[in-house]
């Protein structure tokens, strides 16, 4: 089983304009810097893309929205961003917003072939508009439906070529999620490694979920809010 | 004189349970961390998919994979974990967090919380917040009793898009420790050197003063 | 000469495929592992959660902390991973799986498929198998096309207790290959040696012989 | 943090009569043998057991159906054991079967606080018989429940005094997903180790779902199929 892709370019080169696509990452951490440059070089416009945040103006997400690719953003949170807060109230893009929560288990249950779930979150909120509301042990729940995606891109620490998963510290977060939810899934990876060098019971993504893999190269991973303490 | 924020989360510090896992948003109830008492086991989660979030790193221990939910570079401590956003919710939907700490831009006697939108002003989102005010167990509210025009928070209900409906039981300001019940905010506790006069004035829903009204202790 | 469940099995991995990945059930499935070409990579899934399920162990290799659905020791090969059962019947349901071998009591011209109880005998359940038919998109049935009886078990109906309903589009039984489809099995290749009359006597269910039909080769 | 408990004794002892209680394991693989026999010493009558299967007739959950402490078994595959097709037979053993994805997913949605979701298994067949059925994208589902239990007893392979847990091989199974969905917890572990000498990056239970944790002994860990090849 080899997945491997030689580069960021060749993983994202059948993606059409207008289809929708999931990105992995919290903030700026842990998303796919590489893809995300394909994509801008390859100029693929209308998209729709499923991503807890939309990056900052220079970086992430972001970088998408100054070159005008994207066409609707469905997030939990989009606040650190002012070339969207400009789109946004110009009518450019559309904005769904979500609680994270919902967001990831929508994620999940599209990996599990669960069409759809019943969660807490939003009732009784707008959130709530047009939703199914059910009692369950007294309390109120919302029906929510699985996402569905044409292309999950994700970022790992390590993947091997069949595609095994490995991700690293709090990077992990919406990854192997969105790794399971994808059509088609890419992973970019920090260090690429054979076939049989990770141990099978550390691996988080199973290789069954991912399409392509490729290691990306100058992972900027750079930090939102560089907080430190003094000695 | 009313409490300082500093003040507020040395309060709801006193919440705390040795053993107890805590979901602290961000602002004031941030600063409860500052005030675990010495010797206590707390774990505290981060959303974003850590338990066991540590202090700040000093500078040569900052790593961009390891960040909380307010993106900011943090550390973890000794038997901390790492999964993903949804185990993270999963924690938080099943009530396994024993005390979640939020802030609020009004909360309604009824107990309805809205922290997320304020029509004609850019909507950032609702982050986690609605899950968490939607599934916690025990949620503190922290905040200041009055926006920054002098208008009560404590409203008879929300006049903002709601965060969650019939949630919140608990909310410390600088003014006082209020539980809510029965369709009224009931002060507990009044903070030292606050009249009840006070209270009274820059509390705009229902009011009950409890019969067991006592001095907040910090 | 009718197909003996080897060659079942060894019909059944012509539809292997490069980079498929494969649940094979208990009984003439499992022997499907035996003919996969050679270089062809396909990676077997056990779903007690094992993908890149390999061999049985060397009699020094055996693990009970590694072992099948049908509960024997194995071997995993490089590249595999274990996970919860969760997941596992996640990557079942969400149709990750390529092809899926399972056997049968009874198979219903509309696709209907019955394998795992018999009324008034001791119900041992269904394990995965419900979750199987339900959700793959490429279901292979392997099975005797009589039972002990010498009664035809592809049927207008099932008699049993169903598995699961319409779905099952494919039956390799040791006469032929047949496709389910308009409410009726397609006779698509036959056994050598096997005459289209001794097939029909053996059907019970709606039989038609494909215009194309050809016979099997293994 | 420290969970830990003296020995299973002790982890088990609160259990009342006609508790329902999860138990990990796929067959013989990844049981919780300590706890079992603990249950069998303290005599806890009229169990309603969740478990995968329910063990063979001198191991597992098998010994506790000889003992009578069982009233009720939920599993998905019940076979290997001629007691309990006695007891089944004749009335004394109640018996559920579920299809095993509907089993597992039950057990992890207790854990993910979602009281129910919908999955295909089933459908058409008597599994159905008195569940909503309900189509999304031109194909049907069936209504599922989170299941309730008051106790969920695992098996893992490695755990730290706060309750983390690592699995190993396909001992693992059921045991995660039961860890998060019991509202007491008791994990049973071959090697206890100290707090912080498990690798974050690792854990596959993380600590604030398990309650309580010791380090079982004199593990036999049988093997049902024996299945070797010659050299």
């Amino acid at each position: 089983m080899n997945k491997t892709v030689p580069n960021a370019d060749e993983a994202v080169k059948d993606i059409p304009d207008n289809a929708t696509i999931m990105l992995g990452g919290f903030g700026l951490c842990g998303i796919p810097e590489n893809c995300i440059a394909a994509l801008i070089r390859k100029g693929v416009k209308g998209l729709t893309c499923i991503s807890n945040n939309a990056g900052v103006d220079d970086f992430g997400i972001g970088l998408m929205l100054k070159t005008r690719q994207v066409k609707k953003m469905i997030s939990s949170y989009v606040g650190e961003n002012a070339e969207f807060e400009r789109q946004l109230l110009s009518g450019e893009l559309e904005v769904e917003l979500i609680p994270q929560g919902t967001l990831a288990t929508r994620c999940m249950m599209a990996g599990y072939g669960i069409p759809a779930f019943y969660t807490p979150a939003g009732v009784g909120t707008e959130v709530a508009e047009g939703k199914e509301v059910r009692v369950f042990n007294g309390k109120e729940y919302l029906l929510e439906h699985a996402f569905e995606a044409d292309f999950a891109i994700v970022k790992a620490w390590k993947g091997d070529k069949a595609g095994n998963l490995i991700y690293r510290g709090t990077a992990r977060n919406f990854n192997p999620l969105m790794a399971m939810a994808g059509k088609i899934t890419i992973a970019e990876v920090e260090i690429l490694v054979e076939v049989g060098e990770l141990d099978p019971n550390e691996i988080h993504t199973p290789g069954i979920f991912v399409n392509r893999i490729f290691q990306g190269e100058k992972y900027e991973k750079r930090i939102e809010q560089r907080t430190v303490r003094k000695a | 004189m009313a409490l300082t924020k500093e003040q507020i989360a040395q309060r709801i510090a006193r919440e705390l349970r040795d053993g107890f896992y805590v979901n602290l948003g961000i602002g004031i109830p941030t600063l409860v961390a500052n005030y675990i008492p010495p010797g206590m086991n707390v774990v505290l989660q981060s959303e974003n998919g850590l338990l066991g979030m540590g202090p700040f790193p000093l500078e040569h221990e900052v790593d961009p994979d390891i960040i909380n939910a307010g993106k900011q570079t943090i550390t973890t401590l000794p038997g901390s974990s790492f999964f993903d956003s949804a185990m993270s919710f999963g924690m938080i939907r099943s009530q396994r967090i024993d005390l979640t700490v939020l802030g609020a831009m009004e909360v309604s006697e009824e107990g309805d919380i809205a922290n997320w939108k304020i029509p004609g002003k850019m909507v950032k989102g609702m982050g986690g917040a609605m899950d968490l005010v939607a599934s916690a167990k025990n949620i503190v509210v922290a905040m200041m009793q009055t926006n920054p025009k002098g208008e009560s928070k404590l409203l008879p209900r929300c006049t903002l898009p709601l965060t969650g409906k019939r949630c919140i039981r608990k909310v410390v300001t600088e003014l006082g420790y209020y539980e809510i019940k029965d369709g009224a905010f009931h002060l507990i506790e009044i903070a030292p050197g606050v009249t009840v006069d006070e209270v009274k004035a820059k509390t705009a829903g229902k009011l009950v003063i409890s019969d067991s009204l006592r001095e907040m202790q910090l």
